[in-house]
């Protein structure tokens, strides 16, 4: 229960519709069930490590998490001897649930393509990690003990949770966390010998008539999916990504959904862009999970004084957008961060080059 | 042993209650403007502390001889003055004689820790309040130190001023003269009256 | 001939400058001690301003004589001429001034002689020695000017609301500030005062980049 | 990428800044019906005459900067309102809106508006209101004689048990009345239960940290009971020095005025420390009755130095945490090999 100390913030997660449904799929006719051939047999139990990772490479698993190839990832798991493998379905950003529904709604695939990839690494220990906001009270779906026989271990505390997950199973020995949807391409790789072409989106926000979870095939436009789930009013804008770290779309007709694009969502523009000055109230330093402070850093990049912000450490920020999620005065912390963040690096490239 | 605590409170009232820069404005121009680098401040501070206490301590020595002369109100500044300059001749010569590469670095800091209003204003308080050697020595230390707490007070408000948006008008030195009189504002509360020039 | 009256124009034109563009006191803050606390009232701020008169033209004067003595003269000599002169011209300056008003040298106490160590001469001084002396003696008399129009206005508005009169006779002021006679007052005064006239410095230039621009303009189209 | 287009959290709390402002109004309210309770209309219109001063001052500076003036932020409302509760309720008009103008354009407008201010705008006011005219600040009419409400108001003054406090005496009033505020004091702060209410609902909206607070009055209070500067047991001396004095309302809402607090939280704990005891050393050596509003615009002169010398500190202990960290896994890995 340590967790529920943690620096961030309560959000009210806004998951429910979209959780609850079933997952349905929207496939592309023309390339929806691709095949790769390959001589091994279509039975997990048979198979050794190195051939999972064999078949991995062949299907071009893209781990949802973080953008990594899932055979370079169960390599390089296997070379470190890692003792504990964890399914990542933390879905901590408010709207998005596409990790958690997979989880619930195909429990044979996850489970079996967990110890599929816990053979390839070695047969540590595995488990499933699912975020557990305090306020639960709005997640109706009873959330079952364990999934397929395998445990399921709930992280606490506030959002974000995603970077201190590593913290929690760190007692066990090294471990390294697989996102749910790569475990399932895994499954379909392994026992069916199919190229991954889908990914499992979100569909959710103000205007969208009923939210749902989608498995989409990777190349799919926004407005392909908002005409699947239907538009309840027209949106103010479209955001591609959680609600809390995600990108707007300016083109949501021509935008391609990849694998790491989590959720799309199509969010009302409710007030109008009030124009406050920061008060220095100094909530953002109270909420902001790295410890920094970033009432100094937003005040020194106003300032355009670039050689303070190394003081304040602006390199660990990790973009989670609590402070500007906080901040009274609506000012977009984050976005300054991060513009100045590329800024210093474009400065340090072109004090390198010159 | 009263004597020691009076010493003390003596030292403390220049420190804080007449204060060199808040309560009497002495040498604000070395405070504010004079650029003297990032540690030079507490160099200056230092050599001045060193002579506002060996000035009064000889104005202490030298007011009973002086209170006997005719018109002492005339003469007693520019006798000051002119010890003054004959403590900095002696000062001038014994550093060139021995350390020449340190007074030539750190001529200029002499000459102004020497002759400004601080230094002046330790020997003329001496006077006015009447004490004896001893009590105008710690009277100088004090004086000397309250320069010192004033330029740590201002580096403070240097560095938070660096991150306000201060108006176009008052960036730098109207900015600090108005912090300057706000501090002073807040040591007024000690101080309750206006203090006899 | 024609290049000698222009230098003296530009230098004239330079030295003018003190006054408001580049005002001692206000705008690089050298003599301000005495200008802050000493000046409550305008007889005060008068008396202060003519001990600097006093004072710094003939140190600076002295200072274009002494420039002419051989290098081989340490510069700490020199500044010792230069103080034991301004000690000197305290008597005549005390004299002038218990001329003028008979209390004036009680209510300043010791800035009246505080000021004789003024921070301008002490830096102008070096500086006046590479001069020739009617130089020397411009900068003084414009470096004069210069301290005695901001310690006067200093002064000026300090006695308005600290005391609500004006060298003594009541004014149309009913309500009184009496802190402004403080020293936090003093410094709070000049610091505002400083900004108005930077203030109105840049309003200035703006104007006059202004004007020059109109003028470029014309001259194209012609 | 528009140049109003929301940006990265699309979801957003609900305050705002007008709604921060709005709880410590929402918070003085209280006291202002104490005050009119206590002193009839007068304490309203002079809340009433600052307010007004404040803005207008605060909307003059704005436009002089040639910024567009902002409606919703009230900021200083809240300097207009907590100013005059310090004052005696028979202080004349022209004093409360000098007072109130200084504070606003003198102390806030010239370090740069809303934020980040060096100062805090109603203690630097106070403070020049006390240097200023410190008999029409200290004498007090009696709680239920009901002041003219306009005009200058110059009989039936005396001073309070602060006076008697600042003169070392022990004051003669009950002590029933002192609870309950019914004593001569300034107008709105003598009901030490009215203020501990405000404290408990600022706390609870949020509007204030609960760090600066906490360790300014755990110092005081220790102060007070264990060196009593009156001819009093500790605790006597407490309720004497707490219903009289104004550190309570000024650590409420002066000492937490957002602009000048330290942003990290160990950083409040100190600079609260540091307000309680420049507070008490004032206290002992003051030559102004109510000496609480020039110990904090002292502290405020830290505020910013606690802040980097916190950042300072916290950057040591994160090298050293993080070593001792990669060599406690190298340890294990080394242990498990």
């Amino acid at each position: 229960m340590a967790g529920n100390f943690t620096r961030g913030i309560i959000l009210e997660q806004r998951k429910e519709p979209a959780l609850r449904r079933k997952l349905r799929t929207f496939l592309n006719a023309n390339y929806a069930g691709m095949l790769f051939d390959s001589d091994l047999p279509y039975d997990g139990a048979a198979l050794s490590g190195e051939q999972i990772i064999e078949l991995a490479k062949l299907a071009r698993i893209v781990d949802e998490r973080d953008g990594v190839f899932l055979h370079e990832k169960l390599e390089k798991a296997r070379q470190m001897k890692i003792e504990v493998v964890v399914g990542d379905a933390i879905d901590d950003e408010p709207y998005v649930s596409s990790q958690m529904n997979p989880l619930l709604f195909m429990q044979k695939e996850t489970g079996e393509g967990l110890r599929l990839a816990a053979k390839a690494v070695g047969n540590p220990k595995i488990y499933f990690a699912i975020y557990k906001n305090l306020s639960d009270m709005d997640l109706k779906t009873k959330l079952p003990k364990d999934i397929d026989g395998v445990e399921i271990r709930r992280i606490h505390g506030r959002y974000p949770a995603e970077f201190r997950t590593m913290d929690d199973f760190d007692s066990d020995g090294p471990t390294v966390m697989i996102g749910v949807c790569s475990l399932i391409h895994l499954y379909r790789a392994v026992y069916e010998h199919r190229i991954q072409s889908t990914c499992f989106v979100t569909v959710a926000g103000g205007c969208v008539a009923n939210p749902m979870n989608l498995e989409v095939s990777i190349g799919m436009t926004p407005t392909h999916l908002f005409e699947r789930c239907g538009l309840a009013e027209d949106p103010g804008y479209v955001v591609i990504g959680g609600s809390m770290t995600g990108e707007i779309c300016e083109d949501p007709d021509n935008y391609p959904v990849g694998t790491m694009s989590r959720a799309v969502l199509a969010l009302r523009d409710e007030e109008k862009k009030r124009r406050y000055r920061c008060i220095g109230c100094g909530r953002c330093a109270e909420v902001c999970p790295e410890n920094l402070t970033p009432f100094y850093i937003n005040r020194y990049i106003e300032l355009e004084k670039y050689q303070e912000l190394a003081f304040y450490d602006i390199h660990r920020c990790i973009g989670c957008g609590t402070c500007s999620y906080i901040c009274p005065a609506k000012i977009d912390i984050a976005e300054n961060i991060k513009l100045a963040v590329a800024e210093l690096r474009r400065r340090r490239r072109q004090k390198e080059g010159d | 042993m009263n004597t020691l605590i009076g010493l003390f409170t003596l030292l403390l009232t220049a420190l804080v209650l007449e204060n060199a820069i808040f309560s009497r404005a002495l040498d604000v121009t070395a405070l504010l403007v004079i650029p003297f680098g990032k540690k030079g401040i507490w160099l200056f501070g230092l050599i001045l502390t060193g002579i506002t206490a060996t000035a009064s301590l000889i104005a202490g020595i030298l007011n009973p001889v002086m209170s006997s002369w005719e018109n002492v109100q005339y003469l007693r500044p520019v006798v000051y003055i002119v010890v003054l300059a004959a403590l900095y001749g002696v000062t001038c010569l014994v550093l060139n004689w021995r350390k020449k590469d340190w007074f030539h670095d750190y001529n200029t800091v002499l000459t102004m820790a020497f002759f400004n209003c601080a230094v002046y204003g330790a020997m003329a308080l001496t006077v006015y309040s009447g004490f004896n050697w001893l009590e105008s020595l710690v009277y100088g230390l004090g004086l000397g130190l309250s320069f010192l707490l004033a330029a740590f007070l201002l580096e403070q408000g240097r560095r938070c001023m660096g991150i306000c948006n201060i108006p176009k008008a008052f960036r730098g030195l109207p900015a600090e003269l108005v912090y300057v009189g706000l501090v002073s504002l807040s040591l007024y509360g000690l101080v309750g009256h206006q203090l006899a020039a | 001939m024609q290049p000698e009256q222009n230098s003296v124009k530009k230098n004239l034109r330079k030295e003018l400058d003190l006054i408001f563009v580049k005002n001692p006191v206000l705008v690089t803050g050298l003599a301000l001690a005495p200008a802050v606390v000493g000046g409550f009232t305008v007889k005060n701020g008068l008396g202060l301003s003519l001990v600097f008169g006093m004072v710094t033209i003939p140190v600076l004067v002295l200072a274009s004589f002494l420039g002419m003595l051989s290098p081989k003269v340490p510069q700490y000599v020199r500044t010792i001429a230069y103080v034991v002169l301004a000690a000197l011209m305290l008597i005549p300056a005390r004299m002038l001034a218990s001329g003028i008003a008979p209390n004036l040298f009680d209510s300043l106490g010791m800035y009246f002689s505080a000021m004789a160590l003024n921070t301008v001469w002490l830096i102008r001084a070096p500086l006046c020695q590479e001069k020739k002396p009617q130089w020397a003696l411009w900068e003084g008399v414009c470096q004069t000017l210069g301290v005695s129009v901001c310690i006067l206005a200093v002064s000026a508005v300090r006695e308005l609301l600290s005391y609500g009169t004006f060298w003594g006779n009541p004014t149309f002021l009913s309500v009184k500030f009496p802190a402004m006679a403080y020293a936090f007052g003093g410094f709070i005064v000049v610091g505002v005062t400083a900004a108005v006239l930077r203030w109105g410095i840049d309003r200035v230039h703006d104007i006059a980049r202004l004007a020059q621009r109109q003028q470029q303009k014309w001259r194209v189209e012609r | 990428m528009l140049q109003n287009e929301p940006k990265a959290p699309y979801v957003r709390n609900r305050d705002s800044a007008f709604t921060v402002m709005m709880d410590v109004v929402v918070a003085l309210l209280p006291l202002y019906f104490m005050a009119f309770y206590f002193y009839g209309l007068r304490a309203l219109m002079l809340g009433l005459a600052s307010v007004a001063a404040a803005v207008i001052s605060d909307l003059a500076c704005v436009l002089l900067e040639g910024k567009r003036p902002y409606p919703r932020d009230i900021s200083s409302v809240v300097t207009g309102m907590i100013l005059p509760l310090m004052m005696s309720a028979a202080t004349p008009y022209y004093v409360v809106v000098s007072a109130s103008v200084f504070a606003i354009v003198l102390v806030k407008h010239v370090f740069g508006g809303v934020g980040q201010s060096a100062f805090n705008p109603a203690a630097a006011g106070f403070a020049f209101a006390a240097a200023c005219w410190p008999s029409q600040v200290f004498s007090y009419p009696a709680p239920f004689s009901s002041p003219a409400p306009f005009g200058a108001i110059t009989e039936g003054l005396a001073s309070g048990p602060a006076w008697s406090l600042f003169q070392g005496g022990v004051p003669t009033n009950d002590i029933l009345d002192l609870l309950l505020g019914k004593f001569l004091g300034p107008m709105g702060l003598t009901n030490i239960l009215v203020l501990a209410t405000c404290l408990f609902y600022l706390l609870f909206r949020g509007a204030i940290g609960w760090q600066a607070p906490a360790a300014f009055f755990g110092i005081m209070v220790v102060a007070m009971m264990l060196f009593p500067r009156i001819p009093e047991s500790g605790p006597m001396s407490l309720v004497y020095e707490s219903t009289a004095g104004m550190w309570i309302f000024g650590g409420i809402f002066m000492l937490n005025e957002p602009g000048t607090l330290p942003k990290r939280s160990s950083s409040r704990i100190a600079y609260g420390a540091l307000a309680a005891i420049f507070t008490i050393l004032f206290q002992r050596f003051g030559r102004v009755e109510q000496t609480f509003a020039f110990a904090l615009l002292l502290t405020n002169v830290f505020g910013f130095t606690f802040d980097r010398y916190s950042e300072r500190l916290l950057r040591r202990l994160r090298r050293v945490y993080l070593a001792t960290r990669t060599k406690l896994s190298e340890k294990k890995s080394a242990q498990r090999a």
